[in-house]
């Protein structure tokens, strides 16, 4: 059987690196890998040689049984009978499932893995939403006009700046920590109950609203809200982000529209020369002006939509990702092949797709 | 004249060493040569006994050979015994081995008076003061006998404690004390010179009193009980100092019937029971469970701070394995100060960080940081499971799924497969929680309930700084 | 009256007593936990001080009175256990501590 | 008198804040400010309204007395008979002086402001380069392919990026703390005797080459260095540099080149994906390859050339700035108006051509 | 009879209370209550002594009341004296009168001495070891006596220190032991009924020895020397008590000594001094400086860590002024821990942050940061000028330049004009550094030699670590 | 031999010597540094028990001996003094400690 790379130029980040093939090969077992796949990720063709065949992108989808990208592939450029991995999205992307089924295609959507403890070395969200949030406070605080730390100088003093956290998933969470490393005071929101002792756990100030809806059992993710609440939440968030220099939001709902939280007018409420970056941008942002993949100002404020920030440092991004897709893979090598063994939850979980 | 004045010299030596030994014994680093000290010491009061005593050479020629011979040989005896059931014996067994030679300390204070009541009773009338001290003897010496030796068959296991006992027991107690009582009375105001049988019959009541006192009280007070009848002979010791108007032996014996009664009251403190409870044996019924709360059908062994600082500072490495709970009680710069603490003793600290401890990538790296632990002193998953086995001891401050074994062995957990921190590897493991509540995945950790496994409940910013006080004062 | 004589007579042996008594207090007052076993098991050998009793006993015995002889014999035998096994266990529980720190 | 502030479309920052003319107000003294002159760093033209005129570049400078400014305007702009602040840089452009004194311009260089203890509060050189080196880290983390900190992760484990630090003056200490902030193991280098203290008092690693000229009562600034010495450096920088991931270059030698630390071939040893910041890049650069203003890939590696760092958050720049002018400033008025005592040593100093 | 046997026991009591009292006097939670009860003890002795004591009904009639009356003028006066004076004087010149009232107790027991002395020698002769002891109580007791007045005086600083000493001084002090010493030989084996007047000659001499022993050591050191002549007295106590046999007496006198001579070490220890240089007085000269370095002219108060942390402590509010020392030290955390626990037991903290502490702007931030101090509790200059008068205490902690005086009052200095932290307006001020050296700029520092400043010399980060271990003693 | 001899005679006295010794170390041997001088202070009026003795003194001084009254006239002032102002300056010196933290 053989396992094909793409190379995606839309993304800097690579979904194997050669080390993953190290630890992967077995003697049933072929990789292919696309021209150039790792070269943005400082992952040349000389390191991917060593284990793996060099082919074009036409070649790979041709003798490929199992393709492996970050980003699907358009559903016509698979193969009949093949299998697929990648961030297929179905929540988003409604209708790729059935296209896929139609196209012959077994798929295998990484977004879709569960998220039990057992699945988390595989858990591509967790990782790449760890990056994110760390970048989200790099990208922010170099944005911003001023100093995040207190400054005492003898040119004056410079008070610390505020960094609003919006969602405490892992992706705030790790904002929340970077944000404190660089000696912001912190506040955080979220829904979750949880959310506010693990926000504690990181020195930060939790801003509670009353009468969140329960969410246990949700696997950790989050359920909707109801308006009322929302709307109190929202009121809440414009008196924070006003006097906040710097807002990142992260809250999002899986499959759902992200909440918004922040209303226009709460940004021309915001001190000029504050930033916003917005994780939830690629489902409509947090923000009501965030524009996806875009940075604007408004009103003096500085929003940036990017929902793929782990982008910004792949080579690093690419290690985690691939060790994730590597222990997925694991789970689809049985006496030294594939054969994917569909009670496996994590693997019936993550399938989308199943040729027929 | 002159071997007189000798003994007297090593008898205060003796008796200096006494306290100065004590003193020692109650300091983890002086504890071992105290000892020693008090051994020398008795060691100088038997020999000036044996050479300078004027009793000593009351006999002559081939009478004294005898004796002596006799004396040598008992010595022998004793000894040989002492010593190598003493090394005979291993560890655990150790406080039955202690009840053992109290008892029989005991005894030979029992004995050694029922000899002096013979004394007193051949010819001229027994002096009332006298008199008393050695019934006291007597009295004191044969409960200590048979108590202690009921305790150590209660912790070999040879007697099930509750097979003994039955209700009521109390009052039998109080109603035998009361006849003894009477007994030592009668035998001195108004037995006369029949005072030497019923002297006897008072030893033979006392011996079943030593007995039935000990009877309801439940495996786990035994230490308690022990050091009680400790004390109990250290008074027949300084009694017959008094017969004998012999300051070693009054000191010692008043030495250890003090220090025996403090002691005896720190036991209890310690596992946080009133002496009252222990000695009624109210409830030697669960307290036979080790102190230990029950969780389901287990048991768990917990560790109080003090043991808890022994144990880390006299180890040679500590693995701390931090968890969620660290981060919630927000205690990482008190655990650094640990680690320091420990690293200036020259004990060897490391980390272990389990790739998913916390509740977010890299949590615990955050608040390692912050309290700035030198990265060096971090080791992840594998790197840790390699070295656990080789430490001494391992401290897992609010972990939990992270280091269940579980993952390992139970096929019907939700974790299984996961890898975790094999930290019961180690030779020992001490657990900070608040309570035996489950962690983020909300199941059952068997390490709690591991041989292994001492838990250290409480808040992990509250019991490390405790901790880290009972370190220093070592 | 009588007790007040006493204690006349033997003020010294009373000071020394009382004495004893704040001493044995006083110098295991803060013990920690670990040592109680071992403290206990020290005093206990400690006050196997009796065996010296049991000699004298055993010198005074006359050589005819097979009684005393017995018990006195008896007596030592126990005393000594006390002693030697006292101090010899003793000193094992407390090997662990031999370590010393820098 | 009149004193002016100039709009300096090429710079993000303003030499004076409104807050800095609410304190240096005085009846003798007009102020008068060049339209959008704090635009960028958002201090509107509102807010300067309050304390002065805003008027075109043209009025301006036919009425101001005294021109301020943060880069020195073409020596013709100047009226004759005018003063002027700005950063003129004679150390630089070596004419500059002449040319300002046949202008008939008294002109006062910033950069000229003697640094004794007592001219702290105008020291615009320590103050920007605080900034530049905080914003160094930030850029240079920002644009590493990998984590800074040290992260235990279910998709692996990250070791701590090494962070190499040249030059341990006000720009290189201020980076050691935020590198440090972020996680980093911080290694620095400086040829100062007083540097290793300092970088060791800030938790870093100071690494010591032998025989470093003395430099004590060279005023705090760095002395040429013996080129057998430099020879020395340059081998255990290549060293370091060849382990690090991020580079921060401090080291100048005022009035003169920038010492060149990293050769070319030190750079193509580095890691791919790893970051060099070179903030002596106006002065040449410590890095052979460092271009000024530009960001440039040299093997893998990147090579940020800016010397103008501060620029990049103009609000607190531009507040810090003000301060030290108009802590300078403040030596000019006496009886409410302007005119500078040249007995004092930190205006004689600053002093660079007087209207004879 | 009877009152005989009450005697015993009051004496008894006192003598428990002695032992109870010091020990208790030994933790600063019983401290004060300690010494009452000894206090009470040694009312009991002394009622006893009055009314039970054999002596007191020796005369009768109108004997025994001029007797009597003389006693209790004399107790009355004593009394009135005493604690007149121990409520007048300030706290500062506490040791003195301790030094006062322990010379005065050699001075009783000198003169009971002699007194005894007399008996002896009326009548039949004088038994060898009375006399022994009797000398040895002149001596001590007179040495005690002088010596403690000459103490007295030089910390009232009625005697300059240098003034009354000289070369060869410790030459002269062997010289006189050895008289006093063939004094007592003469008169116990010499001088047979000549004795008394011996002994009076002994007095003498023992009274310039004291003084002479005392002379060349230095003012810092008179703790040491009160504590050390203190330990005489209770010597002369004991010895006295023998001679009476009166029990009180003894255990009260050996008690001290015994304690007495310990403490002794454990000050020396405390003021890292040998007994030894201390007595010699060999470095009296600088010591009289008050212990203090002498730099240019002026000299500057130490102050030892013991103080230090009892005067932070027992502070309302204290103020923390870092400096780049703290940053060279890295005591960043262990000065937040000091923070925390003053904090603990409610004295306010704010730290004061001068804009251009440390090398570089914002130094002081990153590493308070670091150490996790909160935002609010830092205060830039103008803020701090503003409480600085309000607080208690200022600790100066590795900061020189920035808390220069002379930036304010000395137009000649560099930093004549620079804004400073004006620590010196607070009620005291503590700085913390390790030598007399200047700062960054290289200047004299007038604050080091303000009256309200007292030095901690020694590297920030080990001074703090010994300091906070100090507060938490408390 | 003659020192042995008072040693036999005096036999309790020695223990009660070597104990008292014993327990006055033992007693303060860990105390803070800040106790240092009210400790001295303390130990300073109790040594004031000589009063005692004084007392005891004046009490045997026949009423015509002027000397030995003189003498032990002075001598109880002394001690009293020592005794008073030892105590109470003792207990002025630790009014400091009243103020409980919490
Ligand atoms: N790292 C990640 O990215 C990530 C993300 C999401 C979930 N998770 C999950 O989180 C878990 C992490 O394991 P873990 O062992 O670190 O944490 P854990 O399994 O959640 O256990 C934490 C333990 O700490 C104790 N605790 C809480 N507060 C405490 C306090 N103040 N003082 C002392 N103890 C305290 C709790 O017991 P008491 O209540 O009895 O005190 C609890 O059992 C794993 O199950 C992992 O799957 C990890
Ligand atoms: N902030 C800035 O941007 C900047 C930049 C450059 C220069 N400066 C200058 O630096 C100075 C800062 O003033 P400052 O008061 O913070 O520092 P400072 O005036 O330089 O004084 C620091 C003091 O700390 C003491 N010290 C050093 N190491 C110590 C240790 N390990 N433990 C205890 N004490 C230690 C030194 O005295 P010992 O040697 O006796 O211990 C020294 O006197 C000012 O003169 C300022 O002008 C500031
Ligand atoms: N089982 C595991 O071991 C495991 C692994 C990874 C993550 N998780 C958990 O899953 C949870 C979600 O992870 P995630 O980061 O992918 O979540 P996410 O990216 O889907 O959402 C981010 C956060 O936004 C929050 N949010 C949603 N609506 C909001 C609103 N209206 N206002 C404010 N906040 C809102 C959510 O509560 C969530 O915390 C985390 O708590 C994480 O701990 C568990
Ligand atoms: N008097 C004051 O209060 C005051 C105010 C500000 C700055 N200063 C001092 O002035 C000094 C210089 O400040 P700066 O940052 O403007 O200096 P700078 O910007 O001129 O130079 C930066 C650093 O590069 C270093 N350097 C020069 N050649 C080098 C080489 N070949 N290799 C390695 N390093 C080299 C210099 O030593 C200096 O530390 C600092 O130490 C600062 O403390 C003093």
């Amino acid at each position: 059987m053989t396992i094909g790379l793409i190379n995606e130029p839309q993304d800097s980040r690579v979904a194997l690196t050669p080390s993953n093939f190290a630890k992967l090969a077995t003697p049933g077992i072929a990789f292919i890998v696309e021209k150039g796949a790792g070269e943005a990720a400082f992952f040349p063709d000389s390191a991917y040689a060593e284990h793996a065949r060099i082919v074009s992108r036409a070649d790979l989808l041709r003798e490929a049984d199992l393709v492996v990208s970050i980003h699907p592939l358009s559903v016509s450029d698979y193969r009949k009978g093949t299998m697929a991995i990648a961030l297929f999205q179905p929540f988003v992307d409604t209708t790729v499932a059935e296209s896929l089924k139609n196209q012959g295609v077994t798929a295998f959507s990484l977004d879709m893995i569960p998220r039990t403890t057992l699945a988390q070395a595989m858990d591509i969200l967790s990782s790449m939403a760890g990056i994110a949030g760390y970048q989200a406070v790099l990208l922010g605080a170099g944005s911003l006009s001023r100093f995040v730390p207190m400054m005492v100088t003898a040119a004056g003093t410079v008070k610390p700046s505020k960094v609003l956290v919006l969602g405490a998933g892992v992706a705030g969470l790790q904002a929340i920590a970077t944000a404190r490393r660089l000696g912001a005071t912190v506040e955080a929101f979220d829904t979750r109950q949880a959310a506010k002792e693990e926000v504690q756990s990181l020195g930060a100030k939790f801003v509670e609203v009353e009468g969140a809806v329960d969410d246990r059992g949700a696997g950790g993710y989050a359920v909707q809200q109801s308006e009322e609440f929302l709307a109190k939440q929202r009121a809440e968030v414009q008196l924070r982000a006003s006097k906040a220099d710097l807002v990142i939001c992260t809250a999002q709902v899986r499959g759902r529209k992200a909440p918004v939280l922040i209303t226009a007018d709460t940004v021309s409420q915001m001190r000029p020369g504050s930033v916003i970056v917005d994780l939830a941008a690629s489902t409509g942002g947090n923000c009501e002006s965030t524009q996806n993949d875009k940075t604007i100002q408004h009103e003096g404020v500085t929003i940036i939509g990017d929902s793929n920030l782990a982008a910004r440092m792949p080579q690093d991004a690419s290690t985690l990702f691939g060790n994730n897709v590597a222990n997925f893979l694991k789970l689809f090598i049985k006496n030294e092949t594939l054969n994917p063994d569909f009670n496996n939850e994590i693997i019936s979980g993550s399938c989308i797709a199943k040729q027929s | 004249m002159f071997s007189n004045y000798l003994l007297d010299i090593l008898y205060l030596i003796a008796s200096v060493t006494f306290v100065v030994g004590l003193r020692m014994l109650s300091h983890p680093d002086s504890a071992r040569r105290g000892n020693q000290i008090a051994a020398i010491g008795m060691g100088l009061a038997v020999f000036g006994t044996l050479f300078f005593h004027p009793s000593a050479d009351i006999e002559t020629g081939q009478a004294r050979v005898n004796k002596l011979l006799l004396i040598y040989s008992a010595l022998g005896i004793g000894g040989f015994l002492g010593w190598r059931s003493a090394y005979k014996v291993k560890m655990t067994a150790m406080p039955q081995m202690v009840s053992l030679f109290n008892g029989l300390g005991g005894g030979c204070a029992a004995l050694l008076a029922i000899a002096e009541l013979k004394q007193q009773y051949s010819g001229h009338d027994p002096s009332v003061s006298a008199l008393i001290l050695v019934l006291f003897t007597i009295f004191f010496g044969s409960v200590s006998l048979t108590g202690s030796l009921l305790a150590f068959a209660k912790l070999e296991e040879v007697i099930k404690d509750s097979s003994i006992t039955f209700s009521r027991h109390t009052l039998l107690n109080v109603a035998l004390l009361a006849l003894i009582l009477s007994l030592i009375g009668y035998t001195v105001w108004g037995a006369g010179h029949a005072g030497m049988t019923w002297g006897l019959i008072l030893f033979a009541v006392a011996l079943v009193y030593g007995f039935s006192f000990v009877a309801p009280i439940g495996g786990a007070d035994m230490p308690v009980v022990i050091s009680v009848l400790n004390s109990f002979t250290g008074l027949t010791a300084a009694a017959a100092g008094i017969i004998y108007d012999n300051l070693a032996m009054l000191v010692g014996g008043i030495l250890v019937g003090a220090s025996g009664s403090i002691l005896t009251v720190l036991m209890c403190k310690a596992m946080n029971r009133s002496l009252m409870n222990v000695l009624i044996g109210s409830f030697g019924g669960n307290a036979a469970a080790g102190g230990g709360k029950i969780a389901g059908d287990q048991t768990v062994k917990e560790i109080n701070l003090s043991d808890a600082a022994v144990l880390l500072n006299y180890s040679q490495s500590v693995t701390i394995v931090p968890g969620y709970g660290l981060a919630v009680a927000q205690a990482q710069k008190i655990c650094k100060e640990l680690d320091d603490i420990l690293d200036a003793n020259g004990v060897e600290v490391r980390y272990a960080i389990h790739p998913v401890a916390g509740r977010m990538p890299g949590h615990m790296n955050v608040l390692l940081a912050e309290a700035d632990v030198p990265y060096p002193k971090l080791f992840d998953l594998e790197e840790a499971n390699e070295f656990l086995p080789k430490s001494d001891v391992v401290i897992v401050i609010g972990a939990n799924d992270v280091v269940n074994p579980a993952a390992l062995d139970d096929p019907s957990s939700p974790i299984y497969g996961m890898p975790v921190l094999q930290v019961w590897d180690a030779k020992s493991v001490i657990v900070m929680k608040r309570s035996m509540k489950s962690g983020y995945a909300g199941i059952e950790n068997d390490l709690f309930f591991h041989p292994k496994t001492k838990m250290l409940f409480g808040d992990a910013k509250e019991t490390l700084q405790k901790l880290v006080a009972e370190v220093k004062g070592l | 009256m009588a007790i007040f004589e006493f204690i006349h007579n033997n003020i010294l042996m009373i000071y020394l007593l009382a004495f004893s008594i704040l001493l044995g207090i006083e110098v295991i007052s803060k013990v920690p936990a670990v040592l109680h076993t071992p403290l206990m098991s020290g005093a206990n050998a400690i006050h196997g001080v009796v065996l010296v009793g049991a000699i004298i006993v055993l010198f005074n015995a006359s050589s005819t009175d097979y009684v005393s002889l017995s018990v006195g014999f008896l007596a030592v035998i126990f005393g000594t256990l006390n002693v030697v096994g006292g101090f010899a266990v003793t000193d094992r529980m407390l090997e662990m501590f031999k370590k010393k720190r820098k």
